[in-house]
């Protein structure tokens, strides 16, 4: 169990806050006194969940580091949207230099940290294309020198900023302007991509986890493990894009759980290169009910037959539910 | 005191009394010996508090001294040629954002062809990055360099480029003055950026910045290198004050007083054109030269001044801008402008050739005869060439030139 | 510090960028209606009282179930809670226990001797009420509470109505019952017992009353012609439960009793007899198990203690110790059709359950006061018959026969003469929206079962008339309130702020719940969309 | 020269509305110039498109910041904007409303303009009727032409079709009819 369930039940035990519940057992989010990390006048669309995912990761690094903290930015649209000068929408020491070098600028700013004794921790953020692709070679060099910086990718699973582009974190049979959903094979091919979670954990780093913005609990308690361990950690962070994946604004979370109960977002832990914990599903939907509420695979749910590729992904997702035992015994309610 | 020394050692070890706080390193020939020194030198707790990163890139080697310095660290790295190429969006982002850090360039021809010896091609590629770039003219200059070039960056607030010639400068070893630590400490107060990422103190730094406010963003930029026009003078002069020689100005003029012709040139080639200007001196030719040490910002009152007297200017630059001919004789004429003196461009030293008094005195006796074409390649050899562009005009494809020019000279041997 | 212009920019500045202008919808908080309230026949705000008791403070639980309901012990246990039928969690899980929370409430008032309200200040008029039943008794209660001088009259020795003389003990003991009319009577409420009143307008003026709300129940037993050789052998259950409360002889049933009728008194009586010492207890019913209008928990229980029903059947004839039965079958309406049939089953008893009518003697010669076609007084929406200033209710009027609905009646009757007493008219407030399940998002709930009262061991149900179900415990009762979804209403879960992507919820602090920030929401719907209960609304915006 | 400003929200169409115009001027051998203004902001943030018409070949590069006719697809963008700076009063002016002006508090206001310049048009109801969704960058464009007169339905109805095929460019430009004849003026009673 990733985070520490309530064990005494409670109404609402899943919401973000509870009156019932004592401050200790509440998310950061549910304070008056959360740091708001990233504030209001950002210019993210509606519904974002990046920016959502964003306040999320750093009020609770906040938290966790008493306030001493510094975030730096990789480009892409959570740096456009929260910086446009002359205002920006950020409440913490934050740095902004290049795409793909966030995790080298972390870490620069780390050896300073630590050079000058102050005991302030680093947080290094990026989209997925900032992460998985342009920015890898640097997390990569960051992940094996143990530098101490809490890397934390928010995935919508596509280029976003500069037009909804493939990136090597898009999905199979996703259509973005770079995969357009055409030809023999629409879509995103099957077989391409990669896991960065798995990757980093193939670097042994200390810590390394998925979490996603409809969990808020899960994602809190993984932010404040992550940031009890020294050197290297990568936390793997999945906000859904409504504008991207071509879904109402108002489903953003919605579409985050989904994702994760039907497997094809395992949330998962591993410490030292293992996973240690999973966070299981509690109400297991099939990926249909995920796929058809974004545009993005509506060609998959074009014809009368169902598409066969839907039941590719569905074996995706229990490959997922498999290797990362995602459901115990009945597994949850359907 | 004087030691016989490498260059690069010295290097090493002037930089680690300069203090800085973290240093970062991606091996490339031929900086390496300065950063194995270093990494020496914070091992052996010399150099301390120092934190000393091994990085897997030149991308990574600048953007972690950006960090470093960003978050109130002094920061330094090294590189060449294509190093400094990997690095290019990191160049123009350490400047953009106003970072002082210093970095040694160890000069080097950029490939292909691959080629690992000295030329000033990798330093004209981001000579418009908003970096100020100072060359040593020998190997003391380019130790001491370091010591001024931390004290500007951080006054400025504007990162620094020492071009040190490679191989020729860089593995030199010869008698060398490393300052003292004392003298060090006395000359560069502790860094005190004008930004910092302070959790007491948040701000943010790296704004987007639109079409508003953008060109204000680069005229301040443009700004700091005027300012540095007047600094670099004044910090020569307490340089010399304090340890006792010239090392670090505007420029160098040599016998240029009464000169008719002056030859123009940056880095390790001015000592051996000074002692080609003396031997036509004692032939009776009225020669001069003046060695840039700022090329970045670049000094064009100063240069004016420099050239006033002259009839003609010879620029020696070991790069080419090919389509063009040379970058540096194109900024001095900029400071030349509205004089009707012809500049000459002499490209010499690519790749590593070596530049020889001989060739030198050839030159220049034909510039002093206003006998040389506008761009005149120094020791070119000339049948390679034409037979190469034989075989082009035989067929368009023939294979590639370098290796047809390599037999062809094993068959002239 | 000193910053670069344009590249390094102060915290927060983005404040100055207001969002708000590209919201084309807005979310605005509502509190809507939820099916527990919207079907509780006496008006409990249900999902008020649950948050109190959810947070521990069962005082304050108490005392909301108060403000409609004076009767939370008894009515935990003897309600046939509607509420639990339309819960919107039986659709997640089970229904919750409502009835068992309550109850838990009540008993805890009574053991802690929680006082009544205190009532308002008093208003010098004078209401009679007529009879002691739970819904003169809800009325006196309201009454009272809004400061006016009331005054009961029964004519039974005890106050209770149906609560004492036709609910067995066995679902609801006395002592209950007794300390919740005695919280009332502590408020003030004169009791008169043993006083039938058979001339309303007379009593009234007589007793120099302002109103009257006459609540007297319905205690004449229907009854059908049944040829039998020994016609003592055949009783009315009305009158056998009272018998069983001491009023007249202790019944004599034999051991083996028949019960003819299908509602839940059908069921008390054969209970009761099995409680009597009958070895048999046989319900007769005309039609299907489908079709029966009793409870069907209390079915349950009574198949569970022995009692026997035979579906779909007639009594013909009442014989020594035996009975004719002539079976029935569905015709195509649904309705019983005789077969001609006949069996003969042991009786040594017939108990009449079919229904009871009311004695409309007192109210035949009062001016005004006019009659349903079935023996039911008429009432305005005010519960006003056409005299003015006499108000009925309870089984009198025409309404489903349950200690809710007299509850329900008795408050509504005490608002309508509270107004009609000063003057004015009552208007209930305009009832919010429907909180239907489809408006819930319920995977912020976690999975729980409801909790399961403890039962009466089987050989001292049956052996005794103590009571059947227990109570909940705190811990049970806490846990049972916790599974409450609150639908529809705010309960400061704070899902909406820490949802906003744009942060433009304002949290108001503890019980003071949110606030939008329109300055900064761009009205994505993310709040709506992720609030449990479904207490936010997208609204378009006007322009 | 014809310069056109057409305001809507991120991910409303806007920018598309401005080069579909284009496109039709272009079939009607007009020159044709439309470009968009990006900010940093995103969906739903009031955004702007621009549009030049001429029958000479059109230079200038500048954005249009006194307009001829200004387009505002998203009627709520008058409370926080100033949709019309700029506007000459011989100028048109098309607002996507159910409403009237008066509703709108802009009676007044719109009284500068010659008469049949400013109007009112229920494009998003439009859209809903032929779509099925609340788009309504092709009904204003039929409004566009019907009002200024500025391109023809037909080529406006061709360009459509060129960029969305099949059914979505056909109820596209079924909705660009419909807008078309509600504003074109009253033909003349002979």
């Amino acid at each position: 169990m990733s985070s520490q369930r309530i064990k005494f039940y409670q109404t609402g035990t899943f919401t973000v806050g509870n009156r019932l519940l004592d401050d200790s057992h509440r998310t950061v989010q549910a304070s008056m006194t959360r740091a708001n990390a990233l504030t209001s006048g950002h210019r993210a669309c509606q519904g974002c969940g990046e920016a959502l995912g964003a306040r999320y990761v750093l009020d609770t690094a906040m938290r966790a580091t008493g306030g001493n903290l510094i975030a730096v930015n990789a480009t892409g649209c959570l740096e456009v949207f929260t910086t446009p000068s002359p205002e920006t929408a950020w409440q913490l020491p934050w740095l902004h230099s290049l795409f793909g070098n966030a995790a080298a600028v972390a870490t620069g700013v780390a050896a300073a940290m630590r050079v000058k004794g102050k005991g302030t921790r680093v947080i290094a953020q990026g989209g997925d294309g900032g992460t998985t692709d342009i920015g890898f070679g640097c997390l990569s060099g960051m992940f094996e020198r143990n530098d101490d910086v809490l890397y934390v990718c928010y995935d919508n699973e596509g280029y976003m900023n500069t037009g909804v582009q493939r990136s090597s974190a898009t999905p199979p049979a996703a259509r973005t302007a770079t995969t357009p959903a055409v030809g023999a094979e629409p879509g995103n091919p099957f077989g391409t991509g990669k896991s960065l979670p798995l990757l980093a954990m193939a670097h042994r780093l200390p810590y390394v986890a998925t979490a996603s913005v409809f969990d808020l609990h899960d994602l809190e308690a993984k932010v404040t493990r992550a940031m009890g361990f020294g050197g290297a950690r990568y936390l793997h962070v999945f906000v859904p894009c409504p504008l991207g994946w071509g879904f109402a604004t108002d489903r953003t979370i919605e579409l985050a759980r989904l994702a994760a109960e039907c497997g094809l977002f395992p949330l998962f832990e591993a410490i030292d290169g293992e996973v240690t914990s999973s966070t299981p599903i509690r109400r297991r939907v099939p990926v249909d009910a995920y796929l058809r509420a974004q545009k993005r695979f509506a060609h998959l749910f074009d014809g009368d037959q169902a598409d066969p590729v839907v039941v590719r992904l569905q074996a995706l997702a229990d490959d997922n539910i498999r290797r990362f035992k995602l459901v115990d015994g009945a597994g949850g309610r359907p | 005191m004087l030691k016989q020394l490498e260059c690069s050692r010295a290097i090493a070890e002037v930089i680690a009394r300069c203090r800085p706080e973290v240093v970062c390193a991606y091996p490339i020939t031929p900086q390496t010996h300065i950063v194995e020194g270093l990494s020496e030198l914070v091992r052996d707790g010399t150099l301390a508090p120092c934190e000393y990163i091994n990085v897997e890139s030149e991308t990574s080697a600048l953007s972690v001294a950006l960090g470093a310095s960003a978050a109130g660290a002094r920061a330094y790295t090294a590189t060449a040629s294509q190093g400094l190429l990997h690095m290019a969006e990191v160049v123009y982002n350490v400047s953009g954002l106003g970072l002082p850090v210093v970095m040694t360039l160890g000069n080097r021809a950029v490939g292909a062809p691959i080629n690992i010896w000295n030329d000033h091609s990798d330093a004209m590629a981001l000579k418009d990055a908003g970096w100020i770039q100072l060359f040593a003219r020998d190997a003391q200059e380019a130790v001491d360099l370091h010591v001024l070039a931390f004290r500007l960056a951080e006054e400025l607030s504007c990162p620094v480029m020492v071009c040190v010639d490679g191989f020729v400068l860089t593995h030199s070893v010869e008698p060398l003055d490393v300052p003292a630590q004392d003298d060090v400490d006395a000359f560069l107060p502790p860094y005190r950026p004008v930004q910092v990422l302070d959790p007491t103190d948040p701000v943010s730094i790296g704004a987007m910045v639109g079409p508003e406010a953008f060109t204000e963003v680069r005229y301040l930029a443009h700004h700091k290198q005027l300012q540095a026009l007047e600094r670099i003078p004044q910090l020569a002069a307490d340089f010399r004050a304090r340890f006792g020689r010239d090392s670090g100005a505007l420029l160098h003029g040599y016998r240029t007083g009464d000169a008719d012709t002056i030859v123009v040139a940056m880095g390790s080639v001015t000592g051996t054109i000074e002692v080609a200007i003396d031997e036509l001196r004692d032939a009776g030719l009225a020669v001069g030269a003046v060695a840039l040490c700022a090329f970045r910002p670049f000094p064009l009152a100063a240069l004016a001044g420099a050239l006033g007297g002259a009839q003609r200017v010879v620029v020696v630059e070991r790069n080419l801008a090919p389509g063009l001919g040379g970058a540096m004789a194109s900024n001095v004429r900029m400071a030349l402008r509205g004089q009707p003196i012809p500049v000459y461009t002499a490209i010499a030293g690519l790749g590593g050739r070596p530049v020889t008094r001989a060739s030198l005195r050839r030159l220049i006796e034909a510039a002093h005869a206003d006998a040389v074409d506008d761009l005149t390649f120094v020791d070119l050899d000339n049948d390679a060439i034409d037979r190469e562009l034989a075989r082009w005009d035989e067929r368009r494809r023939s294979g590639p030139s370098a290796e047809n020019m390599l037999r062809d000279a094993r068959r002239a041997r | 510090m000193k910053k670069p212009f344009a590249i390094t920019l102060d915290p927060g500045s983005s404040l100055h960028n207001h969002t708000g202008s590209w919201r084309t919808q807005r979310p605005t908080y509502v509190d809507r209606l939820p099916p527990c309230n919207a079907t509780c026949p006496a008006g409990e705000d249900v999902q008020r009282w649950l948050y109190h008791a959810e947070a521990g403070d069962y005082r304050a639980a108490w005392e909301a179930i108060l403000d409609d309901n004076p009767l939370p012990a008894v009515m935990g246990r003897a309600c046939y809670h509607t509420c639990e039928g339309a819960c919107n969690r039986a659709q997640l899980d089970e229904a919750v226990g409502i009835h068992a929370v309550e109850r838990f409430l009540g008993d805890l008032a009574i053991r802690e001797g929680w006082p009544a309200p205190a009532p308002a200040a008093a208003t010098g008029k004078r209401v009679l009420v007529v009879g002691a039943g739970p819904s003169g008794l809800a009325a006196a209660y309201h009454l009272a509470r809004l400061g006016h001088d009331v005054t009961i009259r029964d004519a039974m020795p005890r106050a209770g109505g149906m609560m004492r003389y036709g609910i067995p003990r066995y679902r609801l003991p006395r002592e209950i019952v007794d300390a919740e009319i005695e919280r009332i009577v502590t408020m003030g409420v004169r009791l008169e017992l043993g006083v039938r009143v058979d001339d309303l307008p007379a009593a009234m003026r007589d007793g120099g009353f302002d109103a009257c709300f006459a609540a007297v129940g319905a205690h004449l037993a229907k009854r059908v012609d049944i040829p039998a050789a020994d016609a003592g052998k055949i009783l009315d259950a009305i009158g056998l439960l009272r018998q069983v409360e001491g009023l007249g002889d202790a019944p004599l049933l034999g051991r083996r009793v028949v019960v003819y009728g299908g509602g839940n008194t059908a069921l008390d009586v054969a209970r009761t007899a099995k409680r009597l010492g009958a070895t048999d207890a046989v319900i007769v019913y005309r039609r299907t198990q489908a079709q029966m209008p009793a409870h069907e928990d209390e079915l349950r229980e009574a198949l569970e203690e022995g009692v026997l029903v035979r579906w779909l059947s007639t009594v013909k004839e009442m014989g020594e110790g035996e009975l004719t039965i002539e079976k029935m079958t569905l015709g195509a309406d649904g309705k019983p059709v005789p077969t001609g049939e006949l069996e003969t089953i042991a009786g040594d008893t017939l108990v009449l359950a079919l229904g009871q009518a009311v004695d409309l003697t007192p109210l035949r010669a009062v001016p005004g006061v006019r009659f349903t076609p079935d023996g039911s007084v008429e009432v305005g929406p005010d519960l006003m018959t056409g005299y003015p200033g006499l108000f009925c209710g309870g089984d009198m009027v025409p309404a489903d026969r349950t200690i809710t609905v007299a509850v329900g009646h008795g408050k509504k009757a005490a608002r309508h003469i509270d107004a009609y007493l000063r003057g004015g008219a009552y208007e209930p407030a305009a009832k919010h929206a429907p909180a239907g399940f489809d408006r819930l998002n319920t995977w912020y709930y976690v999975d729980a079962d409801r909790t399961v009262q403890p039962q009466l061991e089987m050989a001292r149900r049956v052996g005794t008339f103590a009571e059947v179900h227990g109570g909940l415990d705190e811990t049970t009762a806490l846990f049972e309130a916790r599974r409450c979804l609150s639908c529809g209403n705010c309960f400061e879960c704070d899902n909406c702020f820490g949802v906003c992507p744009d942060n433009a919820v304002i949290k108001l602090g503890p019980g003071k719940r949110f606030r939008f920030d329109l300055d900064f929401c761009k009205g994505c719907g993310v709040c709506a969309r992720e609030c449990p209960c479904g207490a936010i609304e997208m609204v378009a915006e006007e322009i | 020269m014809l310069e056109i400003r057409i305001h809507g929200r991120g991910g409303q169409g806007v920018v598309t509305a401005a080069e579909l115009l284009s496109f039709a001027a272009f079939r009607e051998g007009q020159y044709a110039q439309a470009f968009p203004s990006f900010g940093s902001e995103r969906m739903g943030a009031p955004v702007v498109s621009f549009c030049r018409l001429d029958h000479e070949p059109i230079r200038l590069r500048e954005p249009i910041t006194a307009p001829d006719v200004v387009v505002v697809q998203d009627p709520t963008l008058l409370q926080s904007l100033d949709v019309f700076a700029g506007l000459h009063d011989d100028g048109w002016v098309l607002v996507n409303s159910s409403r009237g002006f008066a509703d709108l508090g802009l009676a007044e206001w719109v009284e500068r303009f010659p008469r049949g310049h400013a109007r009112c048009v229920p494009a998003t109801e439009i859209a809903r009727a032929h779509l099925g969704r609340p788009l309504p960058s092709a009904a204003l464009l039929g409004g566009f032409a019907g009002l200024t007169g500025a391109v023809a339905l037909d080529s406006l109805r061709a360009a459509i079709r060129e960029r969305f095929a099949g059914d979505v460019g056909e109820r596209n430009a079924a909705a660009a009819a419909a807008t078309f004849a509600l504003t074109r003026p009253e033909p003349a009673r002979c």
